[in-house]
C-alpha cells in the first residue's frame, strides 16, 4: 500500500484538539507507518500541499479562515472536521450572539489584564467575520470527530481506520461524544 | 310543542310577512361592513319611513349573499333583484324608483332575476353552478329573527328527532348521508357521533368548532352571521344523539360581528324552548355557552380547543385518548365545525338519501367556499362536491383578474397545498385533493395569477405555521422555524441546492413526527409547492450559483 | 389484578397487563427507547417526540410514553425511519438553543449529550437559530440558564404535581417559549418558589442547576425524586 | 416588606381606585370565580382597560386561585391579549392570504418609511400604533386594513396613505 499524506490545521480553535492529537503518544509510530504528516501547525511548511487526510481542528471566524478551508478542501481527498469548533463552532461561535466590535471591546479596551486598552489593529492579524461558521457550513465534510477535545482513543481510532481503508463508525467505540 | 303547533307557527309568520309587498334585504354581513353596509341599512329604514311605507316595505339586516367584491349588496324579493355597490347617496332611488316607480333602478342593479333586462351574465355564472343547503337561509332571512328561521322550516328537524327518533336512528341517518367533517380532515360524522354515543358517562359535551383560524376563510363567520339558528339547530340535534348535556361553541375572539347574532339566537332559542331544561316539552335537557377563542390557529385542532375551552394554554395532547373518549374535563366530548353541524338539519328532513344525491361517491353533499385572491367574482359560494376547479375559477370566479393567467389555487390555508393549472379539471373531492398534495381543510380556497412567485407564498404560509405553533414539540418548535429561516434564505437569493435537500427532509420530518395537525400538516404548502413549482425555487437559487458558499 | 395478555414488539411477543404505557413495557424488557420529556412518575406530555414508535395499521407514528397497550397490537421500535427521525430531533435540539458541552455544567452528566451519543449526531446539519436568551441567578441557590433548555418541562411538571407550587410554566408560544417564574419575574424574586431544588433534579441538562455546581460537575439526585413520587404513590 | 412589593402594592391600590375595578370584579363574581373561565374574564379585562396592566392580570389569578406562571402563560399564549398600551391611533393591516397576495405587504412597508414601526410597534409619542392580523375574513375586499376601529377595503398603497394620515397626522 502506497504511503498516506495527512495534513493538520487549526482555524477558529484553541490548539485542544492538536494537543489531544499528541495524546496518542506512541501509537504516533503506528500513524507514521501508514501515512506522513506533511504539513501542520507541529511540523513546518507553507502552503497546504496536496493531502490524502486533512484534519481540520476550529471554526471558521474570518476571511482567511474562510479562504484557507476552500483552498484544504480542493486539495484533500478527505476532509475531517476534527473536534467541536470544526464540527458545531463551540466557543469560538458563541461570539456569534454578539456584534464583533463588543466583543473587541471587552477583549481588548475593557479588560483588566490589557495595559494599551486598545483593540490591536494591524494588516498581519486576522480580520473577524461577523458570524462564525462551522465547517460544514462551508464545504463539504467527508467525517466528523467531535469532542472537546475529541480523546486521543478517539481520534486514533478514526485515523487508523481512514488509514487502512475503512470506513470509521463511531457507535463502534460508544458514538460521538461533543464537549 | 308539536309538529302541528310548529309548521302552524311557520305558517303564522309566514302569513305575518305577506302583509307586506316587499322585503328589502340589506346585507351586512362581514364581507359588507366595510363597504359601508350598516349606513345604507340605515339609510333604507329612514327612506321606507320617510315615504310612510313601513305597512308595506320590510327591511331586513341580512347574512351574506357571497357577492361580497361588489358589496354593500342589497336584494328586494319578492323580485328578487340584487344591487350592487349601494351607497346612502343612492339608497333612496331604490324606494323610490323600485318599489313606488315600480321600475327597478337599471344603472344599479347586479342582475335581475326576471329574465329582462339582465345586466351581465352574472345569473348564469356566479349562481349557476352552486347550490345552496347550509347557505339556503343565507341572505334570506333576518339572522336576528327566530321567527324567520322559524318559517323557513326551521326548528323541524329537532321535532323529528325528538318526537320520532331514537339516538341511534338519528345517528344511523348522518351515517347514511355519508356526511363527512367540514373542518378539514373529512371523518365521518356518523361515525364521530357514534362512538361518543357508545362511552357511558354521567356527563357528555357537543362542541361547534368556530375557530375558524385559516387566514383566506371565512365560510364559518357568514354561516353563523347570515343564519346562526341552523347551527343551533345541528347541535342540539347531535346533543340528542350523543346523549350530552352542554355543549361549547368557540368562536374566534375577531369574529365580533357572528358573536352577537350568536347570543342573540342562544337567548332566542332558550326562550322559545329550544334550549334549556324541557326541550320541546320533552325530557331531554340542552343549554349551549359561547366561549371566545383569543386568536390562536392552533386551538383549531381538537385537543387544543379543549384545553382552551377549559382556560388554559391552547397546546394539543397527543392522541389517543381521543376527545369521542376523554374529552372536556375528560368526560366523552364530540367536537364538529360549523359547516358540519350546519349540514345536519338537512339530512333530518330530507334524510340521508336525499343528501347522498349531491357530490360524489366518497365525498357527498355541498362544500362552501370562500373564493378570494386573483379571481374576478371573489365572495362566498357553495358547491357540489365534485365540481372541478375550472368550474369554480372561471365559471363560478369569472376567470382571473385582469384577464392574467391562472397560476395556482391554494386550498386548505396553511395547512393545504398549491393545485397547478394541469389539475384544474381534477374534481374537488376530499379524495382527489390529498392526492394533490393539499386538503379540502375548512374551504379557503385562494387563487393566484403568474404573478405569484411560489417562493414567497410557501414562506408566507411557513411563517404563519411558525408563528402559529404551540411550542410544545420539537419537530414543530424547531423544524417550521428551520424551514421558514431555510426559504428565506432561498427567497433572498443566498440557497443552494443542498439547503433544498435539508429543507424536503425537514419538510417530512415535521409531518411524520409533529404531535398534532398543525404541525403534520404545516408543510403540506411547501411540499406542494416543491412538487408543482420547482421550477420557482430552482430560479432562486441559480441566482445564487456563482457563489461558492455562502455568508462570511 | 387484570389478566395479562400478549402484545408483540419488534418481532417478540411480550405479555402485558391493560393500563400499562407501552414504554413502561419496554423499558421493563429491555427494549432501548431513547426519551428527553419522559420523567419517571411526572404525567406524560408526549412532547419531545423521541419515544415516537410505529404501530401497525396506524398510519402515523405514535409517542411510546403515552401510547396504552391494548391487545393485538404489533409494535416496531427500531425502524430505519424511527431512528432517523431521533437523530434529527437531537440536531433539532442542539440547534435551537446555545448548547455547548464544553462550558456547560451538565458536561459529561447530560440527557441530551448521551442522546447525541447514543443516537449517533456527529454534527449538527441545521443552523443555529441563534436567540440570545437570559440566564436568571437571581435565586440565591439555584440558577436558570434559558439557553440550554431544552422545553422538556420536566421542571414544570415536578414543581406544580411534585412539590405543588407550581412556580414554573411556560410563556408565549412557537419557538419563543420560555420557562418563567410567577409572572415572568427573575425566580429569586418568585412568591412560590419554595426553593426544595426538585427542578434542579429533574433538568436533563444544564439549564438548572445549583449554585455549588461549577463546568462538568453538576449533582442530579434524580433517583430520588423518582423514589419520592414512588413512595407517595403507594401511601395514597 | 421590601421597597419593591410596596410599589407594587401601590400598583394594586391604584388599580382598586380605578372605576372599571368594579366592573371587572362583577365580570369574575359573574363567572363565579371559575377558572375555567381565564381566558373569557381576561377578554372582558382587556375590553375593560384597553390592554392587560399587570395588576390586572395579578387580580385575576388571585380571584380566580391561579398559579401567577399559569395566568401569565395563557396571557402570552393568545395573539389577542396584550401586555402593552396600545397607540392613540391603531391600524390594522391584514395580512391573511388573500390580502397577502394582493399586496399587504406593500402597505406595511409604506407604514415603515413613513412612521419607522413594524408591527406591534407603537410610536415613541404613542400616538399610532401597528398591528397585524392573520385573516379578517373579508378576504373578497383584500387587501383590508382597519384604521381607529374603521375598515378600509380593497386598499392600494397611493390611496391609503392619505387615508391614515388624514386620521393621525403627518410624521409624528
Amino acid at each position: 500500500m502506497k504511503k498516506k499524506t495527512i495534513g493538520t490545521v487549526w482555524l477558529a480553535g484553541c490548539s485542544g484538539c492538536h494537543m489531544s492529537l499528541l495524546d496518542i503518544d506512541e501509537r504516533m509510530l503506528e500513524v507514521l507507518k501508514l501515512a506522513d504528516i506533511v504539513k501542520s501547525p507541529i511540523v513546518d511548511g507553507k502552503e497546504f500541499p496536496e493531502v490524502d487526510i486533512a484534519l481540520v481542528e476550529g471554526a471558521v471566524g474570518s476571511e482567511e479562515h474562510l479562504d484557507e478551508i476552500l483552498h484544504i478542501r480542493a486539495k484533500a481527498k478527505i476532509v475531517v472536521s476534527f473536534g467541536d469548533c470544526a464540527v458545531s463552532g463551540n466557543v469560538s461561535s458563541m461570539r456569534n450572539y454578539l456584534k464583533t466590535q463588543e466583543v473587541l471591546a471587552r477583549s481588548y479596551e475593557e479588560a483588566e489584564s490589557n495595559d494599551s486598552k486598545q483593540i490591536p489593529n494591524a494588516a498581519e492579524i486576522l480580520s473577524l467575520s461577523h458570524r462564525v461558521h462551522p465547517l460544514h457550513e462551508v464545504v463539504d465534510i467527508d467525517y466528523y470527530i467531535p469532542g472537546c477535545p475529541p480523546s486521543a482513543d478517539t481520534i486514533f481510532y478514526v485515523l487508523n481506520e481512514l488509514l487502512n481503508d475503512r470506513v470509521p463508525d463511531l457507535a463502534v467505540i460508544g458514538g460521538p461524544k461533543h464537549g | 310543542m308539536s309538529r302541528e303547533d310548529l309548521k302552524q307557527m311557520a305558517q303564522r309568520i309566514q302569513d305575518d310577512k305577506k302583509k307586506y309587498a316587499y322585503t328589502i334585504f340589506a346585507c351586512n354581513a362581514s364581507g359588507c361592513i366595510p363597504s359601508g353596509s350598516e349606513a345604507v341599512f340605515e339609510a333604507l329604514k329612514n327612506c321606507v319611513k320617510d315615504r310612510k311605507l313601513e305597512d308595506q316595505v320590510r327591511v331586513v339586516s341580512c347574512g351574506c349573499m357571497g357577492i361580497c367584491a361588489q358589496g354593500p349588496i342589497v336584494r328586494v324579493d319578492p323580485d328578487q333583484s340584487i344591487y350592487q355597490k349601494v351607497t346612502v347617496e343612492n339608497a333612496h332611488r331604490i324606494i323610490d324608483e323600485h318599489i313606488i316607480g315600480k321600475t327597478p333602478v337599471k344603472d344599479m342593479l347586479l342582475f335581475s332575476h326576471e329574465k329582462e333586462p339582465l345586466i351581465n351574465s352574472f345569473e348564469e355564472t356566479f349562481f349557476k353552478k352552486q347550490k345552496r343547503v347550509v347557505l339556503r337561509n343565507c341572505g334570506r332571512i333576518d339572522p336576528q329573527s327566530i321567527d324567520d328561521y322559524i318559517a323557513e322550516g326551521g326548528y323541524q328537524a329537532l321535532e323529528k328527532v325528538l318526537k320520532r327518533m331514537g339516538p341511534e336512528e338519528v345517528i344511523a341517518e348522518v351515517k347514511h348521508s355519508r356526511l363527512r367533517g367540514r373542518g378539514g380532515a373529512g371523518y365521518p360524522t356518523g361515525l364521530k357521533w357514534e362512538v361518543v354515543y357508545k362511552y357511558v358517562s354521567d356527563k357528555k359535551f357537543v362542541v361547534c368548532n368556530a375557530d375558524e383560524g385559516d387566514p383566506g376563510a371565512f365560510m364559518d363567520r357568514s354561516v353563523i352571521e347570515g343564519d346562526p339558528h341552523r347551527v343551533l339547530e345541528g347541535m342540539i340535534i347531535a346533543a340528542y344523539a350523543v346523549g350530552a348535556q352542554k355543549g361549547y361553541v368557540y368562536i374566534r375572539g375577531e369574529y365580533a360581528t357572528a358573536i352577537k347574532p350568536l347570543e342573540t339566537a342562544i337567548k332566542q332559542a332558550k326562550k322559545n324552548g329550544f334550549l334549556g331544561e324541557t326541550i320541546m316539552g320533552t325530557t331531554f335537557k340542552f343549554d349551549i355557552e359561547i366561549r371566545i377563542g383569543a386568536g390562536a390557529f392552533v386551538c383549531g385542532e381538537q385537543t387544543a380547543l379543549i384545553a382552551s375551552i377549559e382556560g388554559r394554554r391552547g397546546t394539543p395532547r397527543p392522541r389517543p385518548p381521543y376527545p369521542a373518549e376523554k374529552g372536556l374535563w375528560g368526560y366523552p366530548t364530540l367536537i364538529n365545525n360549523v359547516e358540519t353541524f350546519a349540514n345536519i338539519s338537512a339530512i333530518i328532513v330530507h334524510g340521508g338519501e336525499w343528501f347522498c344525491e349531491t357530490g360524489t361517491t366518497k365525498s357527498t353533499g355541498t362544500k362552501v367556499f370562500s373564493l378570494a385572491g386573483k379571481v374576478k367574482n371573489t365572495g362566498l359560494i357553495e358547491v357540489p362536491m365534485g365540481i372541478s376547479l375550472r368550474e369554480i375559477v372561471y365559471d363560478i370566479g369569472g376567470g382571473i383578474l385582469d384577464d392574467r393567467e391562472f397560476k395556482a389555487a391554494q386550498t386548505g390555508g396553511p395547512s393545504g397545498g398549491c393545485i397547478s393549472k394541469e389539475y384544474l379539471d381534477r374534481p374537488v373531492d376530499y379524495e382527489s385533493l390529498v392526492e394533490l398534495g393539499s386538503i379540502m381543510g375548512s374551504g379557503g380556497l385562494i387563487v393566484m395569477d403568474d404573478t405569484s412567485d411560489m417562493v414567497d407564498v410557501a414562506r408566507f404560509f411557513m411563517e404563519f405555521c411558525m408563528d402559529e405553533s404551540c411550542g410544545k414539540c420539537v419537530p414543530c418548535r424547531v423544524g417550521t422555524k428551520q424551514m421558514f429561516d431555510l426559504l428565506n434564505k432561498i427567497y433572498i437569493g443566498r440557497g443552494t441546492m443542498a439547503d433544498l435537500k435539508v429543507l424536503e427532509e425537514l419538510a417530512i420530518f415535521v409531518k411524520e413526527a409533529s404531535l398534532c395537525g398543525l404541525g403534520m400538516s404545516a408543510p403540506n404548502p411547501l411540499l406542494s409547492s416543491l412538487r408543482f413549482f420547482k421550477e420557482d425555487f430552482l430560479q432562486h437559487i441559480q441566482r445564487n450559483e456563482k457563489v461558492v458558499k455562502p455568508l462570511i | 389484578m387484570k389478566p395479562p395478555f400478549p402484545i408483540e414488539i419488534d418481532g417478540k411477543v411480550i405479555q402485558v397487563t391493560e393500563g400499562q404505557t407501552v414504554l413502561e413495557v419496554c423499558q421493563a424488557n429491555g427494549i432501548d427507547i431513547p426519551v428527553m420529556c419522559h420523567f419517571e412518575g411526572l404525567p406524560d406530555v408526549g412532547a419531545c417526540r423521541l419515544c415516537l414508535v410505529e404501530l401497525k395499521g396506524v398510519p402515523k407514528l405514535l409517542p411510546a410514553c403515552t401510547l396504552r397497550v391494548a391487545p393485538n397490537q404489533v409494535i416496531n421500535t427500531q425502524t430505519e425511519k424511527i431512528k432517523k427521525y431521533r437523530k434529527m430531533i437531537v440536531e433539532a435540539l442542539f440547534c435551537e438553543r446555545d448548547h455547548v458541552c464544553a462550558i456547560c455544567v451538565a458536561n459529561g452528566n447530560c440527557e441530551l449529550q448521551d442522546l447525541a451519543k447514543k443516537v449517533g449526531v456527529d454534527h449538527m446539519r441545521f443552523p443555529d437559530i441563534l436567540q440570545p436568551l437570559e440566564l436568571d441567578a437571581s435565586h440565591p441557590y439555584f440558577v436558570i440558564d434559558h439557553n440550554r433548555c431544552i422545553m422538556c418541562t420536566r421542571c414544570v411538571r415536578v414543581c406544580a404535581e411534585v412539590e405543588g407550587a407550581h412556580n414554573f410554566d411556560i410563556k408565549n408560544r412557537s419557538y419563543k417559549v420560555r420557562i418563567i417564574s410567577d409572572f415572568n419575574q427573575p425566580w429569586g424574586e418568585s412568591k412560590t418558589c419554595t426553593s426544595c431544588g426538585k427542578c434542579v433534579a429533574v433538568c436533563p441538562v444544564g439549564a438548572l442547576w445549583s449554585k455549588s455546581s461549577y463546568q462538568g460537575k453538576i449533582e442530579k439526585k434524580k433517583e430520588a425524586i423518582c423514589d419520592l413520587i414512588r413512595k407517595r404513590k403507594v401511601n395514597v | 416588606m421590601t421597597k419593591k412589593d410596596n410599589q407594587k402594592d401601590e400598583a394594586m391600590q391604584q388599580l382598586m381606585k380605578d372605576p372599571r375595578f368594579k366592573l371587572l370584579t362583577a365580570v369574575i363574581k359573574k363567572n363565579q370565580n371559575q377558572s375555567d373561565t381565564l381566558i373569557q374574564i381576561l377578554h372582558q379585562a382587556q375590553n375593560l382597560f384597553g390592554y392587560l396592566p399587570m395588576p390586572v392580570i395579578k387580580y385575576i389569578a388571585e380571584a380566580l386561585s391561579l398559579p401567577p406562571s399559569q395566568v401569565y402563560g395563557v396571557v402570552t399564549f393568545y395573539n389577542f391579549f396584550s401586555l402593552k398600551q396600545k397607540g392613540e391611533h391603531t391600524c390594522l393591516v391584514c395580512t391573511g392570504t388573500a390580502c397577502y397576495v394582493k399586496g399587504a405587504e406593500k402597505i406595511l412597508a409604506a407604514i415603515h418609511e413613513k412612521y419607522g414601526i413594524k408591527p406591534d410597534e407603537t410610536t415613541q409619542d404613542n400616538k399610532f400604533g401597528l398591528q397585524i392580523a392573520r385573516c379578517l375574513g373579508a378576504c373578497g375586499l383584500a387587501p383590508v386594513a382597519v384604521v381607529d376601529n374603521e375598515v378600509v377595503s380593497k386598499v392600494r398603497v397611493e390611496d391609503f396613505m392619505p387615508i391614515l394620515e388624514k386620521k393621525i397626522g403627518g410624521k409624528p
